[in-house]
């Protein structure tokens, strides 16, 4: 396998054909083939179901054609038995098929496409190259509907009861790509039964997406049919106020929910984990990561139906459990890379070997190799020059480490592919022959060169010459960069004693990492004092009290309460903080940072809170459960403060917690009526039971919009709550004796501490994570991460969850004695920086600061471990007294001279 | 603002051409590869012995401190207010970026213009292009700044020289 | 002479333009060859005076692209 | 293999996003990880999606 090179002369010639998975079917593939261009491991592979060779012996075409003779036809599958600590289940989901729907006839009628597949008539690799087309007549479509709840929420044509949180937000953006892709006059609609865009950012993008004509119908399509054979279609689907409308569209995607994998039934027989009714993997709210097999954990889908952020936080988090599990072995089977000593080559001549790649056919096909390394001799400072087949291929690496030794070369020109996927490899075998791997360059001849102009070969040459003398003017000019490492303080400051930050202080100290938490009253516990029971019914005051012991007898965990922040600095591995408690300042040493400041349920003077006993907020209720005994009738009203313009998100918890709470005034006193007055109701995920459970006791839901909100009025003998109920058309006047508010969930005032850490927030002033989906817990700052309602606001198994997120993100600087930090940062000439401060306001890392030099007043100075090498102060510096090692101003100016 | 002072120079600010793409956007980066070069082959060559002088103007004055403190400080001020508290909209504070730029490249080409022989106003503009009235005024402040000087009359035209 | 070929440099961000480059590359896109790509780590490294500098050194035309 | 001395190596089933992560940051932790993934490829069902909400940024 490790002799493929991706080249793909193979799959031009294989006759074999099968639907392609990944195309969702839509075309087909080879026998012999990858499953897409970026697919990583890029090596080919077989398909042995239809390889004629395989199955009858026959062809075997692939072998003859392939030029690093990398096929193996009798590579068996063989039994590999591991030894390891602790296994961590990611085993993801299947789509579902809505073949058994019928109503829907998916696969009768060409135009309706499952959301998947019009993923991939959106993507630019996909099998229309990202032209959305009718699969009927090639057309493009005009007027496209997206159906949600497609095998979700839905008992009568399959068991998936649950709902898979998901299926709205990919629908709105399939709508908002595919207006992008065929204009304006494209007509998105989206039929839905309650529009779940809960998560952080969500509400927005939805909000944007209706301000963008995307058209939102609150109904479920009862069938399609084809009306002429075009392939347009008709929908018939009964609105709110309850008459028939039919509507033709020429598309319908079809919002497929998720389900479990089948491998998964045999996979937990094996493992000895229990799944649930719908065979995802079983855990508890309060340890949401782990199965109940000891050792074992369970992160993403596998668990149930979650968006990718918050797979991605449990990935953490399950990460983080076997971490502590294993703590002890930390670094045992790990093999620490040892390179040769570095070779000193300052003061000597630049003595450059070019080594050009053919790449098979990819550029010697389409430019003359030969021809280039003829000329690249010729260039100054080129003392050797050869020509590779395959320059990435480990028989050529090796040869160029002797060769680099042999000709005692100092720079190195490779002219093969793109840098950014190969140029770590390359300079590792600079490093394997005593060279500095900042001694190198590679000239993009390949993607920028043959590949894009492989209909003129002489043209294509000249240029391949052209960037091979820009690529060896700025290698002349290049010199060794030092590699740089920054030494790591094992320890960790938590900001916040919620049950996030103690979470996080808890995973760290389990794996021998002491943390301080910082809490700003004067006990620990934060917002879950006013939480008793989880979503399934789990006692969280029991879990909350024994989490407060474990942190408060752990000797690695130092806990300040009435403790403040007064003074930040330092950088990552290198952090000291000044914390102000009980009346003196102590400087922490720390080597990375955990933000859980937390959030709680905002005030609001709507509704006569405050102005009348019997309204109440939620965790009122929590703390005297009697007060909903004695009622006879009660209100809940949804989304108080939230999704409307002052606060555009959705608090998540409440439509939980308010149903949970509606069901136990039924338990408690069947003959109550009990209303829930909602926008939409978002019980994502496994959640939906309770949704059931509810309308099942006699709960009144009623919806009502953000234009007319439900009125409470003081009367005598109690409260009355008047609303518009849009089934029934007519205004309703409701008695109750107690009204309680699902109030939106703010995070405390973290303006100080943003800016001490030179954090951002969100305009709802939420701390903006680096990376919403890839990194949801770090900072764009290394070495700080991010958990809890200060994040955005969660129920408890998700703080919990992306607390020990956090830890493990921590773990990974603070499990390292030092940490290797791209050393390509700015330089700065002292002599000419006259101390304006440009830079520093301009640098988006906080990467330069200005340091006091006697006699010579400030001067501008680089923090390397956090500077990211972008370039921005040194274009900016009125002085040009800044410049970037190894993408230095002459260097760039020598391959601009040598492009004229 | 480097197309701006393009334009002042005569070259044309579509010799220039600023795009802005995420990495998967193939199809967009070869539509703006063609864009970019049908634009700037549809302008010809660029012709260097008849513009070297103004490229050289424009050279000093994207070197100019004054102007690189302009364009630096243009995002904290438009967003904080400058150190007198006075907040700036982006159009206003372009405005000022902009005379200040035409000025420093102005007078730039005007001492390139001295350096190469002419010594008249009216040489300089013949030479420059640039209005005579809009030259004596900068020569005065030329002057001033001690980067030009008066070398006196000849036959009732006033000589410059610079510094 | 034949139809004049204008030379263009192009300075592209490693992590966006650069990276859509390769992409055109890798699914063939064919586009006129006049560009010469300088890769910087990020667009806003594109000092004016490297805009001048190209001009003055004889190219036609320069990119920019983040 | 008993409680007190651990192997120090994990066994993560799956090489979709989560898998991915989590092998991350395990190796990232100085743990050795065995990725075990069903396909030719890893990448899971996210590789086939063109963009992701809500960035839109690309989900390759």
């Amino acid at each position: 396998m490790d002799k493929c090179i991706a080249c793909g002369a193979c799959t031009k010639k294989c006759p074999g054909k099968k639907p392609d998975e990944y195309n969702e079917g839509i075309i087909s593939r080879k026998a012999i083939y990858v499953p897409y261009p970026q697919a990583v491991p890029l090596k080919y592979a077989i398909d042995p179901e239809i390889c004629l060779y395989l199955q009858k012996g026959k062809c075997g075409t692939c072998k003859k054609v392939c030029p690093t003779g990398a096929i193996n036809y009798d590579d068996k599958e063989e039994q590999v038995t591991l030894k390891v600590g602790s296994v961590i289940v990611t085993a993801g989901f299947k789509a579902f098929n809505p073949a058994k729907l019928d109503q829907y006839q998916h696969g009768t009628l060409p135009n309706v496409v499952t959301s998947l597949e019009f993923e991939r008539y959106l993507s630019a690799g996909g099998p229309t190259a990202g032209h959305i087309k009718r699969p009927s007549d090639g057309k493009e479509p005009r007027k496209i509907a997206w159906l949600q709840c497609v095998g979700s929420r839905d008992i009568n044509k399959c068991d998936n009861e649950y709902c898979s949180s998901v299926c709205c937000m990919y629908a709105i953006k399939e709508a908002v790509i595919a207006r992008e892709h065929l204009g304006k006059d494209c007509r998105p609609a989206i039929f839905f039964m309650d529009l779940r865009s809960h998560g952080k950012e969500f509400e927005k993008y939805y909000n944007r997406a209706k301000a963008d004509g995307v058209r939102f119908i609150r109904s479920r399509v009862h069938s399609i049919t084809e009306i002429d054979q075009s392939g347009t279609l008709d929908l018939r689907y009964v609105t709110e106020s309850g008459d028939i409308m039919n509507e033709t569209f020429d598309m319908v995607v079809l919002s497929i929910g998720m389900e479990a994998p089948d491998s998964i039934m045999d996979l937990a027989g094996t493992l000895g984990i229990e799944l649930n009714q719908y065979h995802f993997v079983k855990t508890d709210d309060l340890s949401p990561v782990a199965t109940s097999k000891p050792g074992i954990y369970v992160a993403g889908v596998a668990q149930g139906c979650k968006d990718i952020p918050q797979s991605v936080m449990e990935a953490s988090a399950a990460a983080c459990s076997a971490g502590i599990s294993l703590a002890r072995a930390r670094g045992s089977l790990v093999r620490e890379k040892i390179f040769p000593p570095e070779k000193q080559i300052t003061g000597q001549e630049p003595r450059i070997g070019v080594f050009v790649c053919n790449c098979g056919v990819n550029i010697g096909g389409i430019a003359d190799v030969p021809a280039v390394v003829e000329y690249a001799k010729t260039l100054p400072g080129v003392t050797y020059a050869e020509e590779n087949l395959f320059s990435c291929s480990q028989d050529t690496q090796d040869k160029m480490v002797e060769v680099i030794r042999e000709q005692n070369l100092n720079r190195v020109v490779v002219a093969a592919c793109t840098p950014r996927t190969h140029e770590p490899l390359f300079q590792e075998t600079l490093r394997n022959a005593n060279l500095n791997p900042y001694l190198f360059e590679m000239a993009n001849i390949r993607n920028q060169c043959t590949w894009v102009h492989s209909d003129n070969k002489e043209i294509a040459t000249r240029k391949a010459k052209n960037l091979v003398s820009m690529s060896v003017s700025r290698a002349r000019l290049l010199e060794a960069v030092p590699a740089l490492s920054v030494n790591v303080d094992k320890s960790a400051l938590v900001v916040g004693g919620g049950v996030a930050g103690m979470t996080a202080a808890l995973s760290l100290a389990n794996q021998g990492f002491p943390a301080t938490i910082v809490e700003k009253t004067e006990e620990l516990g934060g917002a879950a004092r006013d939480i008793h029971k989880t979503w399934q019914g789990q006692d969280v005051q029991k879990f909350l009290k024994d989490l407060i012991s474990k942190v408060e007898n752990h000797p690695d965990i130092n806990v300040m309460i009435n403790a403040e922040i007064t003074g930040a600095s330092g950088f990552v591995g290198n952090f000291e903080t000044m914390i102000a408690a009980g009346g003196n300042t102590s400087i922490v040493r720390h080597g990375a940072t955990i933000i859980a400041t937390g959030g709680q349920a905002s005030e609001t003077d709507e509704y006569l809170l405050g102005k009348n006993p019997n309204v109440t907020r939620w965790h009122d209720l929590e703390h005297n459960p009697d007060k909903l005994k004695k009622a006879e009738s009660v209100v809940f009203i949804q989304c108080v403060g939230s999704r409307d313009e002052k606060r555009p998100y959705c608090s998540r918890i409440c439509c939980t917690a308010s149903i949970k709470q509606a069901i136990l005034a039924k338990d408690l006193n069947p003959g109550a009526d009990v209303y829930v007055l909602y926008r939409d109701i978002r019980t994502f995920g496994d959640r939906e039971v309770l949704y059931k459970e509810a309308r099942n006791k006699g709960v009144i839901f009623i919806r009502y919009s953000l234009e007319n909100k439900p009125v409470v009025q003081e009367v005598e003998g109690g409260l009355e709550v008047l609303v518009f109920d849009p089934v029934l058309q007519k205004k309703l006047a409701i008695q109750a004796d107690l009204v309680n508010l699902a109030t939106a969930i703010v995070p405390h005032d973290n303006e100080k501490l943003a800016s001490l850490y030179k954090l951002s927030m969100n305009e709802d002033k939420f701390f903006m994570e680096a990376h919403a989906k890839l990194r949801p817990v770090d900072f764009a700052t290394d070495g700080l991460f991010l958990c809890g309602l200060a994040h955005y606001p969660k129920p408890i198994e998700e703080n919990i969850a992306q607390a020990m997120a956090a830890a493990s993100r921590a773990a990974t600087i603070l499990s390292k004695p030092s940490i290797q930090v791209s050393p390509l940062v700015s330089q700065i000439n002292a002599e000419k920086c006259i101390g304006c401060g440009l830079c520093v306001s301009i640098c988006p890392f906080g990467a330069i600061e200005l340091e006091e030099i006697e006699g010579k007043g400030k001067r501008a100075k680089n923090i390397s471990a956090s500077c990211k090498g972008c370039g921005l102060c040194a274009s900016s510096c009125p002085q040009k007294a800044i410049d970037m090692l190894h993408f230095r101003d002459e260097q760039i100016v020598a391959a601009v001279i040598a492009a004229a | 603002m480097t197309q701006r002072l393009l334009d002042l120079a005569g070259i044309g600010k579509d010799r220039l051409h600023l795009e802005w793409l995420s990495s998967a956007e193939a199809q967009r980066f070869a539509d703006i590869a063609k864009k970019t070069v049908d634009a700037v082959r549809a302008m010809g060559p660029l012709d260097q012995d008849l513009c070297s002088m103004q490229l050289e103007a424009a050279q000093l004055t994207v070197d100019n401190e004054a102007v690189r403190w302009l364009v630096g400080k243009e995002l904290s001020i438009t967003s904080k207010g400058d150190v007198y508290g006075r907040s700036w909209d982006e159009t206003k504070y372009e405005e000022v970026l902009d005379h200040a730029l035409e000025r420093e490249y102005h007078n730039n080409l005007i001492i390139l213009a001295m350096k190469d022989g002419c010594s008249s106003v009216r040489e300089i503009s013949k030479r420059t292009g640039i209005a005579v009235l809009r030259i004596s005024y900068l020569l005065a402040d030329l002057e001033r700044t001690g980067r030009a000087e008066f070398k006196g009359m000849t036959d009732s035209t006033a000589a410059f020289a610079a510094r | 002479m034949a139809e004049f070929e204008p030379k263009i440099v192009a300075f592209l961000c490693n992590w966006c333009a650069y990276a859509g480059a390769d992409l055109a590359g890798v699914s063939r896109m064919q586009y006129p060859s006049n560009l010469r790509t300088v890769r910087v780590m990020c667009s806003g490294r594109v000092d004016p005076a490297f805009v001048v500098k190209a001009l003055k050194e004889g190219c036609d035309g320069v990119l920019v692209a983040g | 293999m008993n409680k007190n001395n651990p192997a120090g190596s994990v066994l993560v089933i799956g090489g979709g996003i989560t898998g991915m992560q989590s092998a991350i940051d395990l190796a990232e932790s100085g743990f050795y990880v065995y990725l075990v993934e069903e396909t030719s490829a890893i990448g899971g069902k996210m590789a086939q999606l063109d963009k992701t909400f809500p960035t839109n940024d690309c989900a390759m």
